[in-house]
């Protein structure tokens, strides 16, 4: 929270992705692919308030994961100590992942496009980088596997643009009936949350458009956030406000006292 | 597949001409700034680079692990990955007709691992995360162990992989020599170490004075321990 | 892979149209004579058979588990299996130009295991020679597991596999249910049964019999057991 | 041992089956992949006759196994506790007997042909078999990939065939250079050791040829017992009749008082 006691922004992510988790975990098991940073404290975050929880899976090997505080790495043994099992990391990427075991994938990047594919890799030219990011990691796999992909991002007009620099990890490719061409297997981006609101793909063009909008954010602080001509939903709905029991146990979490 | 904190260091220094790998970040914290400097600056020198996502990485050292040629994934398909790696064709399936990737073999010159203990045979044996490496190990032509402890007999463990003293090439006792990251049960990881590395490796002067004095001017790991102020269990000594 | 006396039980009923194998002997003892009947006779019925080796059929569960269409092996090669089995075709190396053996993934409608434990979620738990079973479960479109005991929570085991809950489709309590074969840490292998089984097994009427008595004769397992004299644990009762 | 107290047919291949991998332990760790029956009982004779020791491997995924009795299937829970590792099906196949870690491998069969060839699946033709046999197993992979093959098997007319019915596990093929077109990685049929004596593979052909005799077994025995034109090596030995410590550790192992 902000020193004001007002939910940041970052805050608002959080428990939106949080609770599109429970959404899911509610309509059947949601086993969560889960990278270090915003997604895994937005999935710990599920794990504590929704109930049937969602099952965390780290790509470092371990399955079913209950941290009682947030890890700094996906190799940090509290993930591995409180899993109900480890497995190599080949495994979890050929049996658990690649199988189709995973219900939802979290991801974030330095910039998405317009058709939901994330640059992970570089800003500028592969060759002669503006910047150089970290690269994969896990992500094209969790794109092209996962049965729903939740980005959760910052809407800014340099993260949202057209078409990205490199493309690290399919969303929908160039458009419609390009992921069956691929033979990815996984449903592909499916949500998009942000510090403004809520994207999901048209389903007759694949296109990100805005469904949801937070509290207090309007149409053009979105439209001067995104480098594509963003269109909107015509039932545009808005994000009900993060709740004291959410933003209580997100403190909770992030200080690590929420076992 | 991870290099991280390590080997910046390396690259920092200059010793590193090609970097084979999946993700390359400061874990938790953010960037590699010596990586990214010899990236995006070619200092100290240019290096290159290979990159591939995690499943293909794994998938490269299990086929090398395994004594095949090339492992098979469904990956790379639709990414610009596919444009630059070298070491990655699409293939046929012979039945389905589908299309994957296969992904050329590695087999590193040498793998080093760190572990928890070892027998006095050689015996090695590796619990917690595993990661990837057994396979490092396997696939390995010459396959090194660092261990925190070395014991007269390696009792069971829950989740623990063994890997006989006959596929290692040589065994050694180094206490915390995964720092700054861990080895459970015996070390923790050095989170702070992490944090100060951003400052340290974001200043070519400030990496270069922070290399010269621990690294370089230290004899062993252990004096390098010393040299930050650090005990072999993972605590922070004195200061 | 090692259809034992279990298979050659269900091929002497007649209940079996198709077996895919590597190898279907009676373990330390010689011949499964109800499916030697069978391919050499015809009886009760006809069988088809898929035979691979080992290898091969490994190869296709880890497939099947692993969600590709196909497994890679060097095998078959130069094998007259390679002329009878179905779904093995070669294929070359993309980079190297080598041939290697494609085997077709193996996805069961049903895959049945026995482990030790599961706790009241449905978690499965499996230690001491695992064998295929992880395989097993993980390739199939319906998961069973029955279990030697249900607990509170399982408690950690060296060398133990774990199988979430939400991957099985059913556990079930069976105690010695892996009889004659055994539970490490619950029953006993039965190797009466085992050579028994060659004496039972070669005569075709001696068969009928005791498939009609203790099988077919028997409401559930446990009737099975009590009715062969076996108690729960693996040892002879009474007689 | 047979009744008068001398060493059986079966026990004289044992005991030269042991010392050839005793022998081999000495040049180098022999890790020997162990079937069961008369291999296992060798390799574990070898095992306490010979220090270095052979490393014993079992395709359940047993590695470095130090059974106190002879195992009677390869699932056997005394393989399992008493090794270094046990790892899964797919792994033994795959990481240890697939890459070439496994020195020496232990084969038997229904059949050996002159190219050392080895038929395990059928006696006669495959759709309509005079005998089914128990099939492939581990037996092609060991054959394919271990550094040599070693074969255990009573001579006879019937079993030492011009040709096998079924070519289970490779041999040399149909001769010299075959086993590198196929791209087999292992050396081959390097030792057949029989209750008459040892037949080697001639370098220049590959043709299985008799090169040592057990004592008191003649060269008449020997052709009538094989079923192709058996040639002998021009400096045909000798096997050593087996020892009073050999027969007596031998029955110790298969009595289980052997730990």
């Amino acid at each position: 929270m902000a020193s004001d006691g007002k939910p940041t922004a970052d805050d608002v992510m959080i428990v939106n992705a949080a609770r599109a988790l429970g959404d899911l975990a509610r309509v059947g098991r949601a086993t969560c692919f889960v990278g270090i940073g915003l997604p895994s404290t937005a999935a710990n975050l599920a794990r504590k308030l929704y109930d049937p929880a969602p099952v965390l899976i780290y790509e470092s090997g371990c399955i079913g994961s209950k941290p009682t505080r947030l890890p700094l790495s996906i190799g940090d043994g509290e993930l591995g100590d409180t899993a109900d099992a480890v497995v190599s990391v080949p495994e979890i990427f050929t049996y658990w992942l690649q199988a189709g075991r995973i219900d939802v994938g979290f991801l974030g990047g330095a910039q998405l496009d317009r058709l939901g594919n994330i640059n992970s890799t570089v800003i500028g030219s592969y060759h002669a980088p503006k910047t150089r990011l970290p690269g994969a990691g896990g992500a094209p796999e969790i794109a092209a596997a996962a049965g729903r992909v939740v980005v959760v991002m910052r809407q800014t007009r340099r993260a949202f643009v057209e078409r990205c620099d490199f493309r690290t990890s399919v969303g929908f490719g160039d458009g419609p009936g390009d992921r069956e061409t691929l033979g990815l297997t996984g449903g592909g981006t499916g949500l998009v949350i942000t510090d403004l609101g809520i994207l999901e793909p048209d389903p007759g063009t694949c296109e990100l458009v805005m469904t949801c909008l937070h509290p207090g954010v309007s149409r053009e602080q979105c439209l001067d956030n995104t480098g594509w001509a963003l269109r909107f939903a015509d039932d545009l709905g808005c994000t009900m406000q993060a709740t004291d029991e959410e933003l209580e146990m997100l403190h909770r979490v992030r200080s690590g006292v929420a076992s | 597949m991870t290099p991280d904190v390590i080997f910046d260091q390396l690259i920092g220094a200059g010793r590193v001409s090609k970097l084979t790998f999946s993700w390359g970040g400061n874990p938790g914290v953010g960037s590699l700034h010596r990586f990214r400097d010899a990236v995006e600056n070619a200092w100290p020198r240019a290096i290159e680079i290979e990159e591939h996502s995690h499943a293909g990485m794994a998938a490269r050292y299990s086929a090398g692990a395994s004594g095949l040629p090339f492992g098979t994934l469904r990956g790379y398909r639709g990414t610009d990955l596919l444009q630059f790696a070298e070491n990655v064709r699409l293939i046929d399936c012979p039945f389905t007709g589908q299309k994957l990737a296969a992904v050329r073999a590695i087999n590193p010159d040498v793998s080093i691992v760190h572990a928890q203990r070892a027998d006095r045979e050689g015996n090695v044996q590796i619990w917690g995360i595993i990661g990837i490496q057994k396979e490092a190990i396997l696939s390995a032509k010459v396959a090194i162990a660092t261990v925190e402890e070395i014991v007269d007999r390696l009792e069971p463990v829950p989740g623990a992989v063994v890997l006989p003293a006959w596929v290692m090439s040589a065994v050694a006792c180094v206490p915390n020599g995964a720092h700054p990251s861990f080895a459970m049960g015996y070390s923790h990881r050095d989170n702070d170490f992490y944090r100060d590395w951003d400052r340290i490796s974001s200043d070519r002067a400030a990496f270069e004075q922070w290399i010269e004095r621990h690294v370089i001017g230290t004899p062993d790991h252990s004096a390098f321990l010393d040299s930050i102020s650090m005990t072999a269990s993972g605590g922070r000594s004195g200061i």
